[in-house]
């Protein structure tokens, strides 16, 4: 068997190694005879990194070793592949939001009032980072508390010019039959990106 | 009579007269590779996969073709082996017991005359072993096979690499109108508002415009109450806006300072 | 920002990707607006492994992807790295693994048939969990028996892009037509008067 350039078997373990390798840790791979110099090391570890010019990854030098890894700019890209699948909301988390919706301005402790339990922080925190709820003022009552509101991009999400365009309080006691113009569909029904997942999981 | 002698021995009941045709070529002589050391034999015996793998080896040891097995000898090799393997205790598995029956009873098939069967095809009694043998060579080959094959960890490694920078993104659970309006219809039910003072039909576009109000205002500046109102947006639009300001001060979310009569009227948040 | 090139982009995710991507999953990446086209994409994955032509990588198309992974040839080299040797499978599993693959849909009852001997519950539960092998169904007789078929998953363990990759199966000869010469008939057969003879031996 011809040897194999020695850049090209570094690049094998580094591409396989669950962590950075060490000049020893390479130099040990080599076994008994014929490991190279450390000197010759570094040079194909040089040339390696000059091949990964213009290329997705990059041969650094970290704390404990060398590493390849893909580089910083197109972190982006890497992100969406650990996109998580969407889950759903709770139940309290609804009612909070369709109680905000026709009582805004509203604070969380009226909120509580209606649905007779309390509102959890993190529900608030998830609507707000949503962008479909926010603080519109505080009631002049002792705590200050917060007024919220909806947003414009609740609307948009939804679908709706205005608020006007909810049924009244009276007319949800029949859903099916109020506003069939509504667009009561999933909003991104249409538009969600194919989920790929293999069809047999 | 002698007609049936040939054919007992053409099918191999004694092995030392044994026919067989390896490549075309008869073989009479048995290869004698039965002797094992005893300590390997318990690791010998502990490799078979089953009655059908035992059989496989003692055909194949002796270069045998599966289509013509000499039913006889294989049948007192395979006894030999299941006895020792009571001898040693090894953990005799039943289907060991139904094979030596099976061959018991294909050698016996081929030794009696058989009384004619009508409109029945005569088969070979082997031909049911044979094709199990075989079947099981097959898949006992492709499990080899399997394991030659490339495979992960072995001789194949799949690059993962770092990349920093990256982030798991949470990607937004959808909700549909009729979900969220549905979970108001539940909680108003709950809440039994229908029957109190909620049945009035509400004007929401007025809470919508609350909401904006409020959050243009602040306690800290005076905003000139006219520019609350936005002359695009028509008639309609100026009478949402005026209707809002009115219910917010109805719940005294907002004063309004007026510092003189026909000065210009300013707003601001209740702080 | 200037566009990335495709290839880089694809490069990028393939090498941070701890599973096999497959052309849904990559398209998935664009998101919403300008998603590459299949083809495109098919072009650009062919490029990169031209690209990977004379270096330790290879890009491959296995069952439920395409994946970066270090050639074959490297493999002593990269298992240097780890102490432990890779495990061997018993012949049982193979076996067993095999007649899944090569039958599948096929209940436990159909490989214990074919093996001889009982299938353990063990063995078929490190094939579950390992993800090769999974229930495909039940099959309509008493007990409705579950049927197991292999994963794609298998696929990927074994390097195989399809189940057509597998190495055939041995034929099976017809024990009357490989020895025709062997008469296996009993002498007295042929002599029996009133036997008439079936046209279609």
């Amino acid at each position: 068997m011809s040897e194999p350039q020695l850049k090209i078997i570094l690049e094998a373990a580094l591409l396989a190694a669950e962590s950075p390798l060490s000049l020893d840790h390479l130099q040990a791979l080599f076994a008994d005879a014929g490991a190279p110099e450390r000197a010759s090391l570094r040079e194909a570890l040089a040339e390696l990194a000059r091949d990964y010019e213009g290329r997705a990854m990059e041969l650094v030098e970290v704390g404990s070793g060398w590493r390849i890894q893909v580089r910083e700019q197109y972190a982006g890209w890497v992100s969406r592949l650990w996109e998580e699948r969407p889950g759903r909301y709770s139940r309290a988390l609804l009612e909070t939001l369709a109680i905000i919706a026709y009582r805004q301005p509203v604070t969380r402790g009226e909120i509580e009032e209606i649905r007779g339990v309390s509102v959890s922080t993190s529900i608030m925190r998830t609507l707000q980072d949503r962008g479909w709820v926010r603080t519109v003022g505080h009631r002049d009552v002792p705590g200050r508390p917060a007024m919220y509101g909806t947003s414009r991009q609740f609307l948009d999400y939804f679908n709706l010019r205005s608020l006007d365009q909810l049924p009244t309080l009276m007319e949800l006691r029949d859903l099916d039959k109020v506003h069939p113009e509504l667009d009561l569909r999933f909003p991104e029904e249409d538009s969600a990106p194919g989920v790929p997942e293999a069809a047999d999981e | 009579m002698t007609e049936q002698v040939d054919a007992v021995e053409r099918l191999g009941d004694d092995p030392a007269r044994l026919r067989a045709l390896v490549r075309g070529e008869p073989v009479t002589e048995l290869p004698r590779d039965l002797y094992i050391p005893p300590d390997a034999l318990e690791v010998f015996l502990e490799t078979f996969e089953g009655p059908l793998d035992l059989l496989l080896y003692l055909i194949r040891r002796q270069n045998l073709d599966v289509l013509d097995i000499p039913i006889a000898a294989i049948t007192s090799q395979y006894m030999e082996y299941v006895e020792l393997m009571k001898e040693l205790r090894l953990e005799l598995a039943a289907e060991y017991l139904v094979m030596a029956a099976m061959l018991a009873e294909i050698k016996s098939r081929m030794l009696l005359p058989r009384a004619p069967v009508e409109d029945e095809e005569e088969t070979d009694p082997r031909a049911e072993l044979v094709r199990r043998l075989q079947e099981y060579e097959r898949y006992k080959t492709a499990g080899e096979d399997l394991d030659t094959l490339p495979r992960v960890g072995r001789d194949v490694f799949p690059v993962t690499v770092p990349a920093p920078g990256a982030a798991p993104r949470q990607q937004e659970p959808h909700v549909s109108l009729r979900e969220l309006l549905g979970a108001l219809a539940e909680v108003l039910g709950r809440a039994e508002m229908f029957t109190h003072h909620h049945v009035r039909k509400e004007a929401l576009s007025v809470r919508e415009r609350m909401s904006q109000t409020l959050e243009r205002l602040n306690s800290e500046t005076f905003t000139p109450f006219i520019a609350l109102f936005r002359p695009e947006e028509g008639r309609l639009g100026v009478v949402v806006s005026f209707l809002a300001v009115l219910e917010l001060i109805k719940a005294s979310l907002i004063e309004l300072v007026q510092a003189e009569p026909f000065a210009p009227i300013y707003v601001r948040a209740r702080a």
